[in-house]
């Protein structure tokens, strides 16, 4: 019964995963994806899951072949000094950047949807702050209010989505194929990193408890997020109808101001609070990633007391765009695009120099003694 | 460390403090608010691009019975103001020259538009300013009044409800139960709008009760609001009958008898039960009242793909005999049960062939939703959309028949026959 | 609420610089010198944001 | 930084002149040399003789001995009779030359000191000590009657179907009450002196064989580190030992019930009891142990689990119906459906405050009444239930300060605070509530769900005793799986894993 320090389990695991990705249902992802997938939207997170299978049997090959080892300790034991910094600094630029812009999201989704006369840097501050402040409270922490408070926000994503089913009229999912099925193959490849969140978990594998936890875990939330996007984006055709759906820009939000409940027509109250919830632990993660990131560059080994200079960065930076909901939209769109790639080629990457170095066949002639 | 602790503590807590006294931007005070329930949208007589813009609010103290209340009881229940103003949103503070509330359009429950102004081709553009203004939800609904909506307004004094809300949500819910008007919300108005296969039906209502010889005699079904005489002290209000609108732009208006016959074609949405009264078969004098319900799910068999395509749609209903002044004991009689049956299957197909027929003649497209059941045909948009319903339509081969099957014939099966009686 | 934004800036910049002075005297320069690097931008920033 | 300068500011020594002490200390280093007169003189010295009320010196004269003698005691903490009967009368008549005093005296336990150090902790304990000429050591014997109430039934945790009795003021009788339940071998005692001036004690109570090592360790280091002058109870003592004092949750369970306690006890808990405390201490303690309530597993399972459901909706509305209130009716007013939103606004018309300030007047009157209700002497009860409910409810309402629906928000709000029953707990709810309504008064829904991520990830890292304050919940440990609901018992088969005791298995 003795006490790991600082690890998490694989439940705390499993759900700050799924609080990572799975949130992306309900900001501007299923906005980036309807724009050329229409009504066959939902099919791209099924593709792109299948897809995700490879970098992240390549990654979880390589990085639990060495003990303890996250992938930033893996990546500056397999290039070297020199590149695996400049590998560890794309990585950081990414994760950076993709925490500045969602945030600058979220901030425009409650700043329009909800709070439209509170000005903007108000409610960044405040996202930013709850969010400075769970970082510096170090990881475990991070990892058990996932696991408290996952329960309840998937319960009310889940009753959002089943009232608005029957509301809906499944004929609008057809004709099934949307756009065609090479254009949905083409297109949703093409949005592979919207899973690319997977890669920057793997920096968390000496915060498990062992390496089968990690293994196990991974999986199950790849399956679970995968199921959970699609079901979702489907609820979304089904209630407004793809024509519709391609025009908002925030769908989860207008669906649950659309669906009702008995005497409660306006329930959005209901749903909202814990949306926010999801959304705070989420950017809490990634905060708490690049600073990581961060005091690895730079050799901060407290990197934690990094987290309130970075998230104040954030807030000023993040509130640069004007009109941001189209702005930021795009601008989230390329980030999309431009990391698929590094979201295939890394891993392979790795697991190339892995394989070249040996690393894998001592491991493997391990495995079969 | 414990430098940089203690000073990231007090980092923490000035910033939420900071932010705590800065707050309240959002906020409002219920009492300090007018609440809008109705939005009436007309076109100015002037400027044609400008509406003419009427506001229908709440006065919450009516009917609330809460202390310190005072003079509440005297208060009118509303308050009409109408004006010209470039669109309904900016016209929330054009209105505070007149009303001294912030207007809010959290308890918005209605838009109601003149035929005149849906007929408008540029009425569409108005409308769409509702997806942008965040008050507005989707699930409001959409009237159409034959007149001008100001004065729609001013005459609708419901006598019962004093709360206009709950009027406008009672009266929908109700109608749409009885299948007199569609359920219009503004949701389904832009999805078909913007799917632009279908024909949108929205409910249609007056205040004006139209005198004229045509409407005295009518059989009530055929009619529509306003063509309906009601006696005695109530409101002048009728609600009957839909507008229909094709392509954002409103076209023809449906009597009740052909909002009901659509409402059974339509593949999802289904009224409770129709009141209704067909007639007998077995004595031309009389009418039989029926309650028809539908029995499950409109079948349909379509054949998109053939040169002329052919849809064959079976509408099957479950009919329930109400009154039978006739006297046929039809009850017990196997044989005129089957007679009734076709004369009732007879019946209701001639009529949905009759609508489907003015449907593919005058307005070259259906409100009856069947686009979404033909869509299922496709693979592919593209496929759709080249396909193209609107165009299609008109020359689609169709075949309706109806499915009856009787319920019951009433808390007592048999009648007396009241020739015997006579004797 | 320029001066709550400046106090934060102010309270925000003080914090890291503190935690640059520590890094620097303690074993990594690198970092110190990247926490400064975020300082002045927590300084400049604004101006292209909130400030504007 | 501030809290740096703040601790230097306290941590400074007032400069007060000071009396050197050394002369006393020195004197009690002397050892008894055989001279009574000397001796007493001393004794006297200490005790401020004959200034000081209730310290006795008896001289008396052995007969059979021929020797002078003399008896100290302090009579308010000894048995009086038990002295006259047993130890005066037997010396006073005793006539045989070379009886051993032992023999002598018909008193339980008889103990010898030499050194004034070690008599004086004995006399303060209710001890009477003898000392005889020309012998150099004192004989101690136990007599000690200190007061107190009986066993009395639990007034602050009333449960309806379980034991009634409570913890009382005197720890020996606390003690009892707890081997009462447990009669095992393996129940340690442990005492420890933890104040330098007052020389309170402290029992330190567990399980040999359950209790983790470096737990019981881990207390008897902070209590042993404590420098303080005098802890009059446990309630000064949870001060003391708590981990963190500027903390709005409590990380220390108080009851004065011995069936917790000893329940606990028997999980690998520890348990501290003082004299002076009708009431015992319970480490470590988490979130539950506050939430939780003995009757709770003495009611059938779904009894049980109905209490248990009811309490954390309780500790909900407490926490959330006013902020709620204000935040929906200030921010998102658009929610609330539309007769009762025009009832809101129709009762609010006449008031003249905003709804945020006045639901904070209401609020803070609920807690005068409270406050009152507490202090007030018994025979003015009544009066506060009138004036409560007739001035600040009906009064309020019809003079327009409060709109009604405000009197039921906060009348909801307060009487689901009473369904959590711990003291300590009660408060952090109810202060916690405050923090909402302020939140949601500037910030509606998005402020309250802010300050609710941070209240949890506070919460989650919060630590008593090296236990996270929501384990078993999170982080996942072994155990009976006993949080918001309870199971069977015969499912409840662990002991709590994040205790680590030495055996986990309950049989």
């Amino acid at each position: 019964m003795e006490q790991s320090k600082g690890k998490i389990g694989i439940k705390e695991f499993i759900a700050l995963t799924i609080l990572m990705t799975g949130t992306k249902l309900a900001d501007d992802t299923p906005a980036i994806i309807y724009e050329e997938l229409q009504n066959a939207g939902w099919i791209a997170p099924l593709i792109v899951g299948a897809l995700s299978i490879i970098p992240i049997a390549l990654l979880i090959r390589v990085v639990t072949s060495y003990q303890d080892k996250g992938l930033i300790q893996v990546i500056d034991h397999l290039f070297g000094r020199f590149i695996g910094f400049l590998i560890i600094f794309i990585l950081w630029g990414i994760s950076f950047f993709a925490l500045i812009i969602d945030t600058a999201i979220y901030t425009d989704i409650i700043g329009t949807m909800y709070y439209s006369r509170t000005p903007t840097i108000a409610i960044y501050a405040l996202l930013m702050a709850v969010c400075a402040y769970g970082g510096k409270k170090g990881f475990e922490q991070i990892g058990s209010i996932s696991w408290a408070v996952l329960p309840y926000i998937k319960v009310s994503v889940l009753i959002a989505l089943v009232l608005s089913f029957f509301q809906g009229q499944t004929s609008y999912l057809f004709p099934i194929l949307g756009p065609g099925e090479w254009e949905v193959i083409k297109e949703s490849s093409l949005k592979l990193s919207i899973f690319g969140d997977f890669i920057f978990i793997f920096i968390l594998v000496p915060f498990i408890k062992s390496t089968k936890d990690f293994n196990r875990g991974v999986w199950i939330s790849l399956c679970i997020i995968v199921a959970e996007v699609t079901l979702a984006m489907m609820i979304y055709v089904v209630m407004f109808d793809y024509q519709s759906v391609m025009m908002l820009n925030y769908p989860y939000h207008e669906l649950i101001r659309t669906v009702q409940l008995g005497f409660l027509t306006n329930m959005e109250t209901f749903f909202f609070p814990f949306w926010l919830i999801a959304s705070f632990v989420r950017f809490t993660v990634y905060m708490y990633i690049a600073a990581m990131l961060f005091g690895r560059l730079f050799k901060i080994k407290e990197f934690e007391y990094a987290i309130p200079a970075l998230a104040t960065l954030v807030v000023f930076v993040g509130s640069i765009p004007e009109s941001p909901t189209q702005s930021i939209f795009e601008i989230r769109a390329r980030l999309i695009d431009v990391s698929t790639p590094i979201y295939i080629i890394l891993p392979l990457l790795i697991w190339i120099v892995a394989k070249f170095k040996g690393d894998l066949k001592h491991d493997k002639a391990k495995e079969s003694i | 460390m414990t430098k940089q602790k203690s000073l990231f503590k007090m980092l923490c807590l000035l910033s939420f403090l900071l932010l705590l006294l800065s707050g309240c931007w959002d906020q409002k005070e219920v009492e300090k608010m007018a609440y809008v329930v109705a939005i009436g949208l007309d076109q100015d007589e002037e400027d044609e691009n400008r509406v003419k813009i009427t506001y229908l609010i709440s006065n919450p103290e009516v009917g609330s019975l809460a202390q310190g209340g005072g003079a509440a009881g005297e208060e009118p229940p509303r308050e009409i103001i109408s004006f010209t103003a470039d669109d309904f949103i900016t016209s929330r503070n054009l209105a505070n020259t007149v009303v001294a509330k912030e207007i809010t359009y959290d308890l918005l429950r209605i838009l109601v538009v003149s035929e005149d102004f849906a007929k408008n081709k540029k009425f569409l553009r108005w409308l769409y300013d509702a997806t942008k203004e965040r008050e507005i939800r989707r699930d409001i609904k959409i009237l159409v009044t034959k007149e001008q909506t100001s004065s729609f307004m001013i005459d609708n004094q419901p006598l019962l409800e004093t709360r206009p809300h709950e009027y406008f949500e009672m009266l929908f819910n109700r109608g749409k139960k009885a299948g007199m008007v569609p359920s219009s919300d503004l949701l389904t108005f832009f999805r078909i709008t913007e799917a632009d296969a279908d024909l949108f039906a929205a409910a249609y209502g007056t205040a004006q009760q139209n005198d004229n010889s045509s409407g005295k005699n009518k059989d009530p079904e055929q009619a529509i609001a306003g063509e309906l005489q009601y006696g005695g002290e109530t409101n002048t209000v009728q609600y009957a009958g839909s507008a229909l609108f094709k392509e954002g732009i409103m076209i023809d208006t449906l009597t009740i008898e052909e909002t009901r016959l659509m409402f059974l074609l339509h593949p999802t949405e289904n009224p409770v039960a129709i009141l209704t009264n067909l007639p007998d078969p077995f004595n031309e004098e009389y009418q039989i009242a029926t309650r028809i319900r539908p029995n499950g799910q409109v079948k349909f068999d379509m054949n998109l793909k053939k040169e002329t395509p052919s849809i064959d749609v079976t509408v099957p209903v479950i009919i329930e005999v109400l009154t039978n002044h006739s006297g046929t004991n039809f009850a017990k009689d196997s044989e005129k049960r089957i007679k009734l049956k076709e004369s009732f299957e007879d019946r209701i197909t001639k009529k949905f062939e009759e609508l489907i027929k003015k449907t593919q003649d005058e307005y070259g497209t259906e409100p009856f939703g069947w686009s979404l059941v033909a869509r299922k045909e496709f693979l592919r948009i593209s496929d759709w959309e080249s396909f193209d319903w609107m165009k299609t339509y008109p020359d689609i081969e169709i075949n309706v028949s109806t499915e009856v099957r009787l319920g019951n014939f009433g808390r007592q099966g048999e009648m007396l026959n009241i020739k015997d009686v006579r004797d | 609420m320029t001066i709550i934004i400046w106090l934060v800036i102010l309270i925000v910049n003080a914090y890291t610089i503190g935690f640059s002075i520590t890094l620097w005297k303690g074993d990594s320069k690198v970092g110190a010198i990247a926490m400064f690097v975020v300082a002045v931008a927590i300084v400049i920033t604004p101006f292209f944001s909130v400030l504007r | 930084m501030l809290k740096k300068l703040l601790k230097k500011v306290y941590s400074k020594k007032p400069n007060v002149p000071e009396k050197s002490s050394t002369e006393d200390i020195l004197r009690k280093e002397i050892q008894l040399d055989g001279n009574l007169e000397q001796t007493l003189g001393f004794f006297k010295e200490i005790y401020s003789y004959p200034d000081n009320q209730d310290f006795v010196i008896r001289n008396i004269h052995i007969n059979g001995m021929s020797k002078k003698a003399a008896l100290i005691y302090i009579w308010t903490i000894t048995d009086v009779t038990l002295i006259d009967q047993h130890i005066l009368t037997p010396l006073i008549r005793n006539n045989s030359t070379s009886s051993k005093i032992e023999d002598i005296v018909s008193i339980q336990s008889v103990d010898t000191k030499n050194v004034i150090k070690d008599i004086l902790p004995e006399i303060n304990k209710g001890s009477a000590a003898l000392i005889i000429e020309g012998d150099p050591q004192a004989y101690l014997f136990s007599v000690t009657n200190f007061e107190g109430r009986g066993v009395e039934k639990s007034e602050n945790e009333t449960v309806v179907k379980g034991p009634k009795e409570a913890f009382t003021e005197k720890s020996s009788t606390n003690i009892s009450l707890i081997r009462k339940k447990i009669k095992n071998e393996n129940l340690v005692v442990e005492s420890l002196t933890i104040t330098e001036r007052s020389k309170n004690d402290l029992f330190i109570i567990y399980e040999k064989d359950l209790a983790n090592e470096k737990l019981v360790e881990n207390v008897r280091e902070r209590v042993n580190s404590l420098q303080v002058d005098a802890i009059q109870n446990l309630s000064l003592l949870e001060q003391h030992i708590e981990e963190r004092k500027f903390s709005i949750f409590p990380t220390v369970l108080y009851t004065e019930r011995p069936d917790r306690a000893a329940s606990f006890i028997e999980d690998g808990y520890i348990v501290l009891i003082m004299d002076n405390s009708p009431a015992c201490l319970v480490l470590p303690a988490t979130f539950w142990s506050f939430y939780h309530s003995s009757e709770d597993h003495y009611l059938r399972f779904h009894y049980g689990n109905f209490t248990r459901l009811l309490r954390i909706i309780a500790l909900f509305i407490t926490l959330f119906t006013s902020a709620i209130y204000v935040g929906v009716v200030t921010y998102h007013a658009e929610m609330i459906p539309p007769d009762l939103l025009l009832a809101i606004a129709a009762t609010r018309e006449r008031v003249p405050f905003p709804a945020a300030i006045e639901v904070i007047i209401m609020e803070l009157a609920f807690e005068l009444i409270r406050e009152a209700g507490l202090r007030v002497p018994s025979p003015i009860g009544p009066t506060i239930g009138i004036v409560g409910a007739l001035i600040l409810g009906q009064a309020a309402v019809q003079a327009n300060i409060v709109s009604p629906i405000v009197v039921i928000v906060v009348a909801l709000g307060g009487l689901s605070s009473f369904a959590v029953g711990d003291i300590s707990m009660n408060f952090s709810i109810r202060l916690t509530r405050f923090l909402f309504l302020l939140v949601a008064s500037l910030f509606g829904i998005y402020g309250m769900a802010a300050l609710f991520t941070f209240g949890i990830f506070y919460l989650v890292s919060l630590k008593s005793f090296g236990v996270p304050y929501l384990a078993p919940l999170t982080p996942k440990y072994v155990s009976s799986g006993d949080t918001i609901f309870r199971r069977v018992l015969q499912y409840e088969m662990y002991r709590p894993g994040y205790v680590k005791p030495k055996d986990i298995k309950k049989k």
